[in-house]
C-alpha cells in the first residue's frame, strides 16, 4: 500500500483551489502526462499553508513537497500568496539547518490555465527529487511502531 | 549505609570494570552515566566507552524504570473483508521489558524509586492497583548506586532521610577506593551480580575505608535543618496566596524539575493511532503544567503557577508524607533547582513555609 | 463515523487506466469504511441515487466519493448526500481523473495512486464536522463594467428585471467596438442602427445609472455585497451643464486632433463628442491636445459654451457604490500590429487596419461613406485584405483563433465592392472560419457573388512600389508565389486582451490566462460565471467572440445575475475560521494578516480573544496559519484534517 | 488516613475488578444503543463483549468507568443504570472536550473500551432507613440515577424518597422519557422544575436551591445527595445547610480531570485525596476538610 | 558607585510608580544567579547585575500585564522587551525599562568544559571575577579561568551592549565588539554535510525530556498553556519520546519566532538536556534579516516582516522553472 517500491517516491503537493488545483486539473483535461509520484493536498489558498505543514511533510515522510499558489497579484483572495511567499522563503532556510536537502522543497505559482506550465512543473520536480533519492528519516519512537502496522501487512 | 545489612561484599580494581560492565551486559542493558553532548545522562552501555564519574548526571534514572514514552496497549480494529460493517477490535498489551542494570547511580537515584514503590505497588492507595509496566521493570532492573564524596552546593539529600552513600532502594553500593571500587550487595539481587570471576574477594580493610570515606561524605554536607513541622506548615499556608505567589514568581512553569526528579511519578495517557492500528502511550506528565488538571470545559482548579508550585512542594512534604508513613517524596538530589532555568530552589520554599507556619 | 467510499469508473474515463475494482476493495479496510464499491458514472442519475441507498442501507454517516476534480461534482455529490441526509460537509472526493487517470497510463501507479488519493479523503472525511450556512442580506445591484454590446445587452436585461445597474465605461461614450463598425455579417445590416436604440435605452432606464469616461478603481466586499470605488476621470466639462449641442467643437481651434473614434482616420478639435450617436452625448476635452493645457492660451470653449459648462480645473472624482454582482465586459483590443515588419511595420499609411477601413466604410466617418486612401485620398481599385494578423501565430505569441477576422474581412470585401463596383479584393488567408448561423453562405457568396479573390497563403512581404503596395506571398493551393499590386491593404487585426484586464481581474479577484482573458468558472458548464462568487463574464473579455455570442452571453450574464439577487438573503459559505476561544491569547496577529479585515478583538471574561466575523470571512485561511497556537482553525480545512491528509500518506 | 476513617460515613475503598491484573487495559464493550438527551447530552447503553465479564461485572451505586474512544483517548463517567438492571451499563456523556465530541459519533454496534468500577460509591448501606432526597440538575442527573434507581428497586429499605431535578429548559432535561413514569410513581416525590418559564412545561419553574427552600424538607433522618453545576451546587449546599442538614447528612460528587482512575498518575489529588479512589463520593463533611482547590 | 549599586538606586526610586521590577539576585549556585522580584525598598539589597545575571527578565513581563512594572534589561533582554512592544504583548506605558552597559555574561556550559574534570560545577563554592579572570572556588583549591574561554557565545556578537529604548539608563555606553552578526555559527554548522547535520540533530534531540523548558523561557513564546506541542486540536505532535517528535517540536519553536527570536538564547541556557536549540533560530534570522534587513527587537517600526508583505520582493529570488 505504500508508494510502488523502487518506482516512485513520494511526494506531496500543496495546492490552493482556485489556481494550481485547477492548473492540475487542466493539464488533466489536456491529457498532459505526468510523474505518478505527487500526491496532492487541495487548500484554499496559499496563504492557508501553514509553513510546518511542509516541514510535517518532509520530517514524517515525504521524499519532496511541492506547493504552488496563484501568481502573485493574482490570490483569488488578493493576498493570501503574499504572506504565503515570504514565509514559505524563510522556511527553506530551516532546511539546510536540519540537515535536509532544501532542492527537496519548491514551491511555485500555476494559475487555472497553465497546465502546460503545471505538466512541466510536475516533471521537473519529480525529476529533481528522483535525482536526490528517498530522503533520510529521523527515528519514530518505537512506541509508534504499532502504527506502521497497517503498511506491514 | 548503616541501616541496611550487607549480603555480600567484592572489590574490582579500576583495569577490570570494563571488562565486568561487558559481562553484565550479556543478555541485559546496562545503564551507565555517559557523557552526551555537554552533559551527563544514564544511557546504556557501550563496550570501549567508559562511565563518565567526573560529573553526575544531570538527569535521574528514573527513566528506566519509567520510560518518557512506553506503549501500555495496542489495539487495532480488524476489519472482515467479506462484511466490512463488522469491525472487531483487537487489543495487545506491550512485551515484557527485558533485564537491566543500572550502574554508577546516585544514592539519591536509588531513594527516589522508593517514592515510586508504594504507589505504584498500589499501596497509596491501600492495594486497589498494581501498575504492572513498573514493577515488572522494577523486579527486572538491579540497581548499583555509587557512593558520593563531595556534596553540590544544591544537594541535600540529608534532609530528606538519605545520604551520599545511602543504599536505600538499591541492591548493592560502590564506593571508590584507591585503585578500585569496593562493591556491597544489599539484595539478592545485587549479590546475585557480584558472583562475577572479573570480581575479586574484598577485604575488612576495604570495607572499613569505604566507612570512612561515607563518614567523610556525610561530614561533608553542611548541617541539615529539621523538616517535620513541614507536612503541617504547607497545609497551613495552602491558602495563603501571597505566600504561594511570592514564592512562584520566577517559575517559568516548564516540566525540567518534574522531568529531572528522581520521584516525580506523574504521567499522562494519550492514543495515538494511522488508520486502523494505534496505541495507548502512557508519558512522563508534569504538574507544573497548566494542562494537567485543566478539564474539557475549560475549568482549572490550579489555573495560576502558584497553585502549581504548591502542589508539587505540597506534594511531596506534606501529602505523600501524610499517607506513606511520614516519608518525603523527594530524595533531596537538587536536580530540580540545578536544572530550573530560574533557580527556584524548593529548599527554601520548604524553609520559608515552616518559618512562616511559624510566624503565623 | 461509518463512511462508504463511491469509487467511480467515469465510463472509461478512470476505468481504462485504474483498476477501479481494487481501489475499492483496498478502500475496504481504510478506517471507518464500512462500505466500498465501485461504480459506473457516480455522477449520473443510477450513480446517485446508488449513493444514497447505500448512505440509508448501511447508517453511512460519511461518504468518499473517487471520481473527477472537486471543482467539477464536488457540489453535485453534496446535494446527493444532502438528499440522504446528511450533511453536505460529511463528504469528500478524491480526484482520480484529472490527478491520475487522464495523466498516467501506468495501470498499476495508477491504481495504487488512487488508493492512496482515497486513504487521504478518508484521513480527511473522518474529521469532517457538521457545517451549516449562515444568511445574509444581499443589495439588489449590480455593477456592469463595460459599455459595449455585451455590457449593454447585460445591463438593459438586469435592469428590465429590476435590478438597479450602475456602468462604468472607461471611455466618454459606450457603444465599444461594435459602434465603430458600418455593417454587421453576415445580415450586412448598419450596426448603429441596431446598437444605437439600445445604448438610447441604457441612457435612459430610470434602473441604470452610467458613468462614462470612468473606471474601477477598487473592489472590495464579497458576494451579495460588493463595495466597489469609481474613479469618474475629469473630462473638464461638467455633464451635468453640458446639453451636447457641439459649438464647442466648432469653435475649438486645435482642429487637428487626433481621432480617437475614428481610429485616427481623420481628425477632430480637443474637445469633442467623440460620434454624433454617443451615450451620454456630452464634450470633453482631451488635454494632451487642447492649446489651453499645452500652451496655456486659448479658453475659446468655455467662453462659447452657453451653459457655462467646461472647467479647466475640474478633478477626478471617486464615487462608491454597493452593489451584490458584478459583470465585467470589458471586451478587447485590437494587438499592436506594428510587430510585423514584413507588413512594413505602421509605415506605409495604406496599411491600414480592418477598424480603420470599418470607419473608411462608414457613413459617420470621417470620409462620409467615400472609400480613400489614406496617403493621397484616391480611390483604391486593388484592395488586399491579409488575414490572421495577430491570430494563430506563435511568432508573436497569439497563438489563438481570434474568430471573427474571417468574417468581417468576407463582409469588408463585400462592402468594398458595393463602394466601389470596379474594385477587385484579394484575400489572403489561413483558413476560412465561418461555423455560424448563415457565415459559410457569406463566405461563398464574397468569392462567388462579389468576385473576391481568396489566396490561401501566408503573406511574407508588403512593399511600396511607385504609389502602389506589392504583396507578395504563397498560393498555397496552387504552390506558387503570387505578387498582387495593391492600393491598399487591410489587415485582419486580430484581437487580444482589453488594455489592463489582468489589472482589473487582481481587482475583482479573478483568475485570466496568459493572455489576460478573464477565466470561467467551468469551459463548458459555466461559461460566464467565475471562481469568485457574484462576478460573472459577459463578451470579449472571457475570450474573443463575435456580437450575437457576445449579446448572447450578456444575457446569460445577466440571468445569472439576476438568479443571485432574486434572493432577499444569500447562503454564506460556512467554510470560515472558527476562533477557539480557550486557546486564543487575543495576541491579534491574525487580525493584522487577515485580508478582508473579517476579525476583531473580543473580551472573554477579562481576557482579551478574537473573533471571526462571519459574513464578511471569506475562508482564505490566512489567519490559521498565522495563528502560533492554531487557536483560529479554517472550518473544513483545520490544521488536523490537513494533517491526517499528510500523515495518510507518509506514516503507515 | 485516619481522619477519613472518624467522619460519619467513610467510602469504602474499591477494588479494581476489571478481571484483568493490568489495571491500564480496557474492557471492548458494544454500543447497543444510542440516546439523544438534550443538544449535548448522548445516552449509551453498552455491553462488555466477553459475555462471562459482563455477567460477573459487578459495580456499586455511584461509580466511574473510564470510556476508550481508541484513538482519541478516556474521559471518566459515571455509571448510571443501577446495579440492579444488568442487561447494560449506562453513560450519559455531555460534549466537551476532544473525548467527549467523539464519543457523540457513536453509533449502536461501534466498540469502546471499558475500564470499571472505578471509585467509591454512595454509602447506600448507611442510608437504610432514612429519608432520601436526591437534588439533581442537568448532567449533574446522571450520578444520582443510578442510586436513586437502586433506590426504588429496593424501595422498602428506604424511608421517603424525594427527588427535585432541575434544567434550564425542557430541552435541556436528560431523561426526559423516564419523568413521566417517575411523577406518577405514588411511592416517591418527585418535582421538576426549569429556570424559566417554557411553553408546554406542566411543572415547577424556578432555580433548585429557591424550589428546595419551598420545598422545605425535613433534616430529620435524612440524607441529601445532591450532584450538578459548581453553582447550583454551591447555592443548593447553602440551602441544605439552612434547612438544617447537618454536613454529614449530605453528599455529593466531584469531578476532576483524571488519567488513570486508579490513584497513579497524580492529577486529581486535592491535597492528599485522589478524586479517582477517594472519590467521586464524598460528604459534604469530607469536603470541608480538604484543602480548597476545587 | 558601581552600577550595581546605582541600578539599586534606580530600582527603589522606581517602585513607588511599578508593583515590582524585576532583576536578579544571587542563585542558589555560585555561577547561576536568579531572578529577582522587587517589591520593597528592602528586597532591592538582593539586587545583583553583571556576569552571572543571565536570566532574561523580559520573560516575566507578559504577565504583569495590565499593571505597571519595572524591569532591569541588558542590551539582549532590551531587545525582547522591544519585540514584545513591538506586537502589542506589552504596553509601553505599563513597563519602565532600567537599562545599563553589560560587558557580557557567563556560560556555565562552558566553564565544565573549561575545568575539563577538574571538578563537578556543581561543586563550586564561590566564584568571583578578578579582571580578565573567573576566580573559583571549589573543593580542592581555587581554578582561574579565562572569561574570554567561558564567556557566552552571543556576547562575543553582542551589537547592542547598551539597553535599547530604556526609561532610565544607567552607566556608560559600551561601544560593540563587532559592527555586525556574521552567523559563523549557522555557516559553520551548514558547512557540514547533510548527513553529519542530521546525524547532529539526532543525536541532540535524543536527548530531549520534553520539558519545554526552551518555550518557557524563551520571553517570546507567549502562547505556554496554549502552545500546540501539548494540543489535540490541533495535534501536530504526539506525545512520544521519538526524536522525530522532538526535533519537530523545534521546528515549530524556531518557525514561530522567525522574524521574532532576539537571539536572547534562554531556549538553549534552559534547556537541562544542554541541547543547542538557538542553532535553527538563528538560520532563520539570518534568512529574515538577509531577506527583509530586519532584526528582531531593534527594527520594530514596522510591522514583523512574517505579518506583512511587499508587491514586489526584491529579494526573494523565485525559482524560474
Amino acid at each position: 500500500m505504500s508508494v510502488l517500491k523502487g518506482q516512485e517516491l513520494r511526494i506531496i503537493g500543496f495546492l490552493c483551489n482556485w489556481c494550481s488545483y485547477g492548473g492540475a486539473d487542466t493539464a488533466g483535461i489536456g491529457r498532459f502526462v505526468q510523474p505518478t509520484d505527487l500526491r496532492v493536498v487541495r487548500v484554499p489558498c496559499s496563504g492557508r499553508i501553514n509553513p510546518l505543514f511542509i516541514m510535517k511533510a518532509l520530517l514524517y515522510g515525504a521524499d519532496g513537497v511541492l506547493v504552488s499558489g496563484c501568481h502573485p497579484r493574482d490570490c483569488h483572495y488578493a493576498e493570501g500568496n503574499f504572506y504565503a511567499r515570504r514565509r514559505l522563503e524563510v522556511i527553506k532556510a530551516l532546511l539546510p539547518a536540519l540537515g535536509i536537502d532544501p532542492r527537496r522543497f519548491e514551491y511555485t505559482w500555476v494559475s487555472a490555465s497553465e497546465g502546460r506550465r503545471w505538466q512541466h512543473v510536475v516533471e521537473s520536480f519529480t525529476m529533481q527529487i528522483h535525482d536526490l533519492g528517498p530522503a533520510r528519516r529521523l527515528p519514530d519512537a518505537p512506541e509508534l511502531d504499532v502504527l506502521k502496522m497497517v503498511a506491514a501487512e | 549505609m548503616s541501616e541496611q545489612k550487607i549480603v555480600s561484599r567484592k572489590f574490582i580494581s579500576l583495569g577490570y570494570l570494563p571488562a565486568w560492565l561487558e559481562e553484565l551486559a550479556l543478555g541485559r542493558t546496562v545503564y551507565v552515566p555517559r557523557q552526551e553532548g555537554r552533559t551527563v545522562l544514564y544511557r546504556p552501555f557501550v563496550p570501549g566507552d567508559l562511565p563518565e564519574f567526573s560529573r553526575r548526571p544531570a538527569e535521574s534514572a528514573k527513566h528506566v524504570l519509567f520510560p518518557r514514552s512506553e506503549g501500555l496497549f495496542s489495539f487495532c480494529r480488524k476489519g472482515d473483508p467479506g462484511a466490512p460493517d463488522t469491525r472487531g477490535l483487537l487489543l495487545s498489551e506491550s512485551a515484557e521489558p527485558g533485564q537491566a542494570v543500572i550502574f554508577g547511580a546516585l544514592s539519591c537515584d536509588a531513594r527516589g524509586f522508593f517514592a515510586f514503590d508504594p504507589v505504584y505497588d498500589g499501596c497509596g492507595t491501600k492495594g486497589i492497583a498494581k501498575d504492572v509496566y513498573y514493577l515488572k521493570r522494577r523486579e527486572n532492573t538491579a540497581l548499583i548506586v555509587k557512593a558520593c564524596k563531595t556534596p553540590l552546593s544544591t544537594c541535600f539529600c540529608h534532609w530528606t532521610g538519605g545520604g551520599p552513600a545511602s543504599a536505600q532502594g538499591a541492591d548493592a553500593l560502590a564506593t571508590d577506593l584507591d585503585g578500585g571500587i569496593l562493591l556491597q550487595a544489599v539484595t539478592k539481587k545485587g549479590a546475585a551480580l557480584l558472583e562475577s570471576a572479573k570480581l575479586s574477594p574484598a577485604t575488612d580493610d576495604q570495607e572499613a575505608s569505604a566507612r570512612a570515606a561515607h563518614e567523610a561524605a556525610v561530614k561533608a554536607m553542611p548541617s541539615s535543618p529539621s523538616l517535620d513541622g513541614a507536612p503541617e506548615a504547607l497545609l497551613g499556608l495552602f491558602d495563603n496566596k501571597a505566600f504561594w505567589h511570592a514564592q512562584s514568581a520566577g517559575c517559568l512553569s516548564c516540566g525540567a524539575c518534574t522531568y529531572l526528579c528522581p520521584t516525580c511519578y506523574c504521567f499522562n495517557l494519550t492514543d495515538e493511532s494511522n488508520g486502523i492500528a494505534g496505541t495507548r502511550l502512557r508519558t512522563w506528565d508534569t504538574c507544573m503544567s497548566a494542562l494537567f488538571t485543566m478539564e474539557a470545559s475549560g475549568h482549572n482548579p490550579r489555573r495560576d503557577k502558584a497553585a502549581r508550585l504548591k502542589n508539587r512542594v505540597g506534594h511531596k512534604f506534606s501529602y505523600y508524607p501524610r499517607i506513606h508513613d511520614g516519608r518525603f517524596s523527594c530524595c533531596g538530589c537538587g536536580r530540580c533547582i540545578r536544572s530550573c532555568p530560574s533557580s527556584v530552589d524548593i529548599r527554601q520554599i520548604v524553609l520559608n513555609a515552616l518559618k512562616e507556619n511559624a510566624d503565623v | 463515523m461509518r463512511i462508504g467510499v463511491f469509487i467511480c469508473h467515469c465510463g472509461s474515463n478512470i476505468a481504462g487506466t485504474v483498476d477501479c475494482a481494487s481501489v475499492a476493495e483496498q478502500a475496504a479496510a481504510f478506517p471507518d469504511v464500512v462500505f466500498s464499491t465501485d461504480t459506473l458514472y457516480a455522477c449520473s442519475e443510477p450513480g446517485q441515487d446508488a449513493i444514497i441507498e447505500a448512505i440509508k442501507e448501511h447508517r453511512l454517516t460519511g461518504v468518499v466519493v473517487a471520481s473527477c476534480t472537486p471543482r467539477m461534482h464536488e457540489p453535485t455529490f453534496r446535494r446527493a448526500v444532502e438528499r440522504a441526509g446528511l450533511n453536505r460537509y460529511l463528504f469528500e472526493m478524491a480526484n482520480i481523473r484529472e490527478h491520475v487517470s487522464w495523466i498516467g497510463k501506468d495501470m498499476q501507479a495508477n491504481t495504487n495512486k488512487s488508493a492512496e488519493l482515497v486513504r487521504m479523503a478518508v484521513a480527511k472525511l473522518r474529521l469532517n464536522t457538521e457545517l451549516k450556512p449562515k444568511f445574509f442580506p444581499v443589495t439588489k445591484r449590480v455593477l456592469v463594467i463595460g459599455g459595449g454590446v455585451a455590457g449593454i445587452q447585460a445591463a438593459l436585461d438586469a435592469a428590465d428585471a429590476g435590478l438597479e445597474v450602475v456602468m462604468v465605461e472607461r471611455e466618454p461614450s459606450i457603444g465599444g467596438k461594435m459602434a465603430k463598425l458600418d455593417k454587421t455579417f453576415p445580415t450586412v445590416d448598419c450596426s448603429s442602427c441596431i446598437l444605437g436604440p439600445r445604448m438610447v435605452d441604457v441612457a435612459q432606464h430610470p434602473n441604470i445609472t452610467l458613468h462614462a469616461a470612468s473606471e474601477v478603481e477598487a473592489v472590495s466586499g464579497y458576494v451579495g455585497n460588493f463595495e466597489v470605488t469609481i474613479r469618474k476621470k475629469s473630462t473638464c466639462v461638467d455633464w451635468s451643464k453640458c446639453t451636447g449641442c457641439g459649438l464647442c467643437t466648432e469653435k475649438c481651434p486645435a482642429k487637428k486632433s487626433y481621432d480617437r473614434f475614428n481610429e485616427g482616420m481623420g481628425h477632430t478639435s480637443a474637445i469633442v463628442i467623440p460620434f454624433p450617436q454617443a451615450i451620454p452625448k456630452k464634450a470633453g476635452i482631451e488635454k494632451e491636445h487642447c492649446r489651453l493645457f499645452r500652451t496655456g492660451k486659448c479658453g475659446v470653449c468655455a467662453k462659447i459654451c452657453p451653459t457655462g459648462a467646461v472647467d479647466y480645473a475640474m478633478r477626478d472624482q471617486i464615487v462608491s457604490v454597493k452593489v451584490g454582482g458584478i459583470v465585467a465586459a470589458t471586451g478587447y483590443d485590437l494587438m499592436d500590429w506594428t510587430v510585423y515588419e514584413e507588413y512594413g511595420g505602421g509605415r506605409y499609411p495604406d496599411v491600414i487596419t480592418s477598424l480603420q477601413y470599418e470607419r473608411l466604410l462608414s457613413a459617420s466617418g470621417p470620409t462620409g461613406g467615400h472609400v480613400k486612401r489614406p496617403s493621397d485620398g484616391r480611390e483604391p481599385q486593388s484592395v488586399v485584405f491579409i488575414q490572421c494578423v495577430g491570430s494563430r501565430d506563435c511568432s508573436v505569441d497569439r497563438p489563438y483563433c481570434s474568430g471573427f477576422c474571417c468574417m468581417y474581412t468576407a463582409k469588408q470585401a463585400i462592402l468594398t465592392k458595393d463602394h466601389l463596383p470596379d474594385s477587385q479584393s484579394y484575400v489572403f488567408y489561413m483558413d476560412i472560419r465561418s461555423p455560424g448561423k448563415g457565415y459559410d453562405e457569406f463566405t461563398r457568396r464574397v468569392q462567388e457573388e462579389y468576385r473576391a479573390r481568396y489566396i490561401r497563403g501566408r503573406v511574407s512581404l508588403v512593399y511600396p512600389k511607385g504609389d502602389k503596395l506589392m504583396v507578395r506571398g504563397a498560393d498555397t493551393l496552387m504552390g506558387t508565389q503570387v505578387e498582387v499590386e495593391a492600393d491598399l491593404v487591410v489587415l485582419a487585426v486580430g484581437g487580444e486582451a482589453a488594455r489592463g484586464a489582468p489589472h482589473l481581474a487582481e481587482k475583482l479577484r479573478i483568475s485570466y490566462d496568459a493572455y489576460g482573458f478573464f477565466m470561467e468558472g467551468h469551459p463548458k458548464l459555466k461559461p460566464v460565471e467565475t471562481n469568485t462568487a457574484g462576478v460573472f463574464l459577459a463578451g470579449s473579455c472571457q475570450g474573443l467572440k463575435d456580437i450575437p455570442s457576445s449579446v448572447a452571453q450578456g444575457s446569460a450574464a445577466a440571468a445569472k445575475v439576476i438568479g443571485l439577487l432574486s434572493r432577499d438573503m444569500l447562503e454564506s459559505d460556512p467554510q470560515i475560521a472558527q476562533v477557539n476561544a480557550g486557546r486564543c491569547i487575543g495576541c491579534g496577529k491574525c487580525i493584522s494578516v487577515c485580508p478582508f479585515k473579517a476579525i476583531q478583538e473580543t473580551e472573554a471574561r477579562g481576557l482579551p480573544k478574537v473573533e471571526v466575523i462571519e459574513t464578511v470571512c471569506q475562508g482564505c485561511g490566512v489567519c490559521n496559519a498565522t495563528c502560533p497556537q492554531g487557536a483560529i482553525q479554517l472550518s473544513h480545512f483545520t490544521d488536523n484534517q490537513i494533517l491526517a491528509e499528510v500523515e495518510a500518506l507518509c506514516r503507515f | 488516613m485516619s481522619d477519613a476513617a472518624s467522619s460519619f460515613v467513610a467510602p469504602p475503598r474499591p477494588r479494581f475488578e476489571a478481571g484483568t491484573a493490568n489495571p491500564y487495559l480496557p474492557m471492548p464493550a458494544t454500543v447497543i444503543e444510542v440516546i439523544r438527551e438534550t443538544h449535548n447530552i448522548k445516552t449509551f447503553r453498552l455491553v462488555l463483549q466477553d459475555e462471562k465479564a459482563m455477567r460477573e461485572f459487578h459495580f456499586e451505586p455511584g461509580q466511574v468507568g473510564q470510556l476508550s474512544m481508541f484513538g482519541v483517548g478516556e474521559a471518566t463517567f459515571v455509571i448510571n443504570s443501577p446495579p440492579t438492571r444488568k442487561e447494560y451499563l449506562q453513560f450519559s456523556v455531555m460534549k466537551a472536550g476532544e473525548a467527549t465530541a467523539a464519543l457523540h459519533t457513536l453509533a449502536p454496534g461501534d466498540v469502546v473500551g471499558l475500564r470499571a468500577p472505578l471509585g467509591n460509591f454512595f454509602p447506600y448501606e448507611r442510608m437504610k432507613g432514612k429519608d432520601i432526597l436526591f437534588i439533581g440538575g442537568g448532567i449533574g442527573m446522571a450520578p444520582l440515577r443510578t442510586l436513586f434507581l437502586f433506590m426504588l428497586d429496593n424501595r422498602n429499605d428506604y424511608g421517603k424518597i424525594s427527588l427535585l431535578y432541575g434544567a434550564r429548559s425542557p430541552q435541556d432535561m436528560a431523561y426526559s422519557y423516564e419523568l413521566p413514569e417517575w411523577t406518577d410513581r405514588k411511592d416517591i416525590d418527585c418535582v421538576l422544575t426549569i429556570d424559566r418559564e417554557a411553553e408546554g412545561w406542566g411543572y415547577r419553574v424556578g432555580l433548585i436551591p429557591d424550589v428546595l427552600l419551598g420545598m422545605a424538607p425535613a433534616p430529620d433522618n435524612s440524607v441529601a445527595v445532591t450532584c450538578g453545576p459548581p453553582i447550583m451546587i454551591k447555592f443548593t449546599l447553602q440551602a441544605l445547610e439552612k434547612l438544617k442538614f447537618s454536613s454529614n447528612q449530605i453528599f455529593t460528587t466531584l469531578e476532576r480531570r483524571m488519567k488513570c482512575g486508579v490513584g497513579i498518575c497524580g492529577r486529581c489529588n486535592i491535597g492528599g485525596k485522589y478524586v479517582c479512589v477517594d472519590g467521586p463520593v464524598f460528604s459534604l463533611a469530607e469536603l470541608k476538610e480538604l484543602p480548597d482547590e476545587l | 558607585m558601581s552600577i550595581q549599586e546605582e541600578l539599586q538606586a534606580v530600582i527603589k526610586e522606581a517602585l513607588p510608580d511599578v508593583s515590582c521590577v524585576i532583576g536578579w539576585r544571587e542563585g542558589p549556585e555560585p555561577l547561576r544567579a536568579a531572578p529577582l522580584f522587587v517589591r520593597t525598598p528592602a528586597d532591592a539589597d538582593a539586587f545583583r547585575s553583571g556576569y552571572f545575571a543571565v536570566n532574561n527578565p523580559a520573560v516575566f513581563l507578559p504577565e504583569y500585564k495590565g499593571g505597571k512594572v519595572g524591569v532591569v534589561v541588558k542590551g539582549c533582554d532590551a531587545r525582547s522587551v522591544g519585540q514584545l512592544l513591538a506586537e502589542g504583548l506589552i504596553r509601553r506605558e505599563e513597563v519602565k525599562v532600567i537599562g545599563f552597559p553589560c560587558n557580557g555574561v557567563i556560560d556555565v556550559d562552558k566553564v565544565a568544559v573549561a575545568l575539563a574534570g577538574a571538578c563537578d560545577p556543581g561543586e563550586i563554592q564561590a566564584a568571583r571575577e578578578e579582571g580578565d579572570e573567573l576566580v573559583l572556588t571549589t573543593p580542592s583549591g581555587e581554578i582561574r579561568l579565562r572569561k574570554t574561554a567561558v564567556t557566552a557565545d552571543k556576547c562575543g556578537r553582542c551589537l547592542f551592549p547598551n539597553a535599547l529604548d530604556a526609561d532610565v539608563f544607567v552607566g556608560d555606553t559600551l561601544e560593540p565588539a563587532v559592527s555586525a552578526d556574521d552567523y559563523a555559527d549557522v555557516a559553520a554548522f551548514e558547512a557540514l554535510s547533510l548527513e553529519k547535520r542530521m546525524d547532529f540533530w539526532e543525536q541532540e534531540m535524543s536527548r530531549c525530556v520534553r520539558c519545554y523548558a526552551c518555550r518557557n523561557a524563551c520571553p517570546m513564546c507567549v502562547c505556554r498553556e496554549h502552545c500546540v506541542a501539548l494540543s489535540r486540536d490541533p495535534r501536530w505532535l504526539t506525545q512520544s519520546d521519538g526524536v522525530r517528535d522532538k526535533m519537530f517540536f523545534q521546528i515549530i519553536h524556531a518557525s514561530h519566532l522567525a522574524g521574532r527570536c532576539t537571539g536572547c538564547g534562554e531556549c538553549q541556557r534552559a534547556c537541562p538536556a544542554r541541547i543547542p536549540v538557538l542553532l535553527l533560530k538563528r538560520a532563520l534570522s539570518r534568512r529574515v534579516e538577509d531577506l527583509f534587513a530586519y532584526r528582531a527587537g531593534v527594527d520594530v517600526a514596522g510591522p514583523p516582516p512574517l505579518l506583512s508583505f511587499a508587491l514586489e520582493e526584491p529579494k526573494i529570488k523565485e525559482r524560474d522553472w
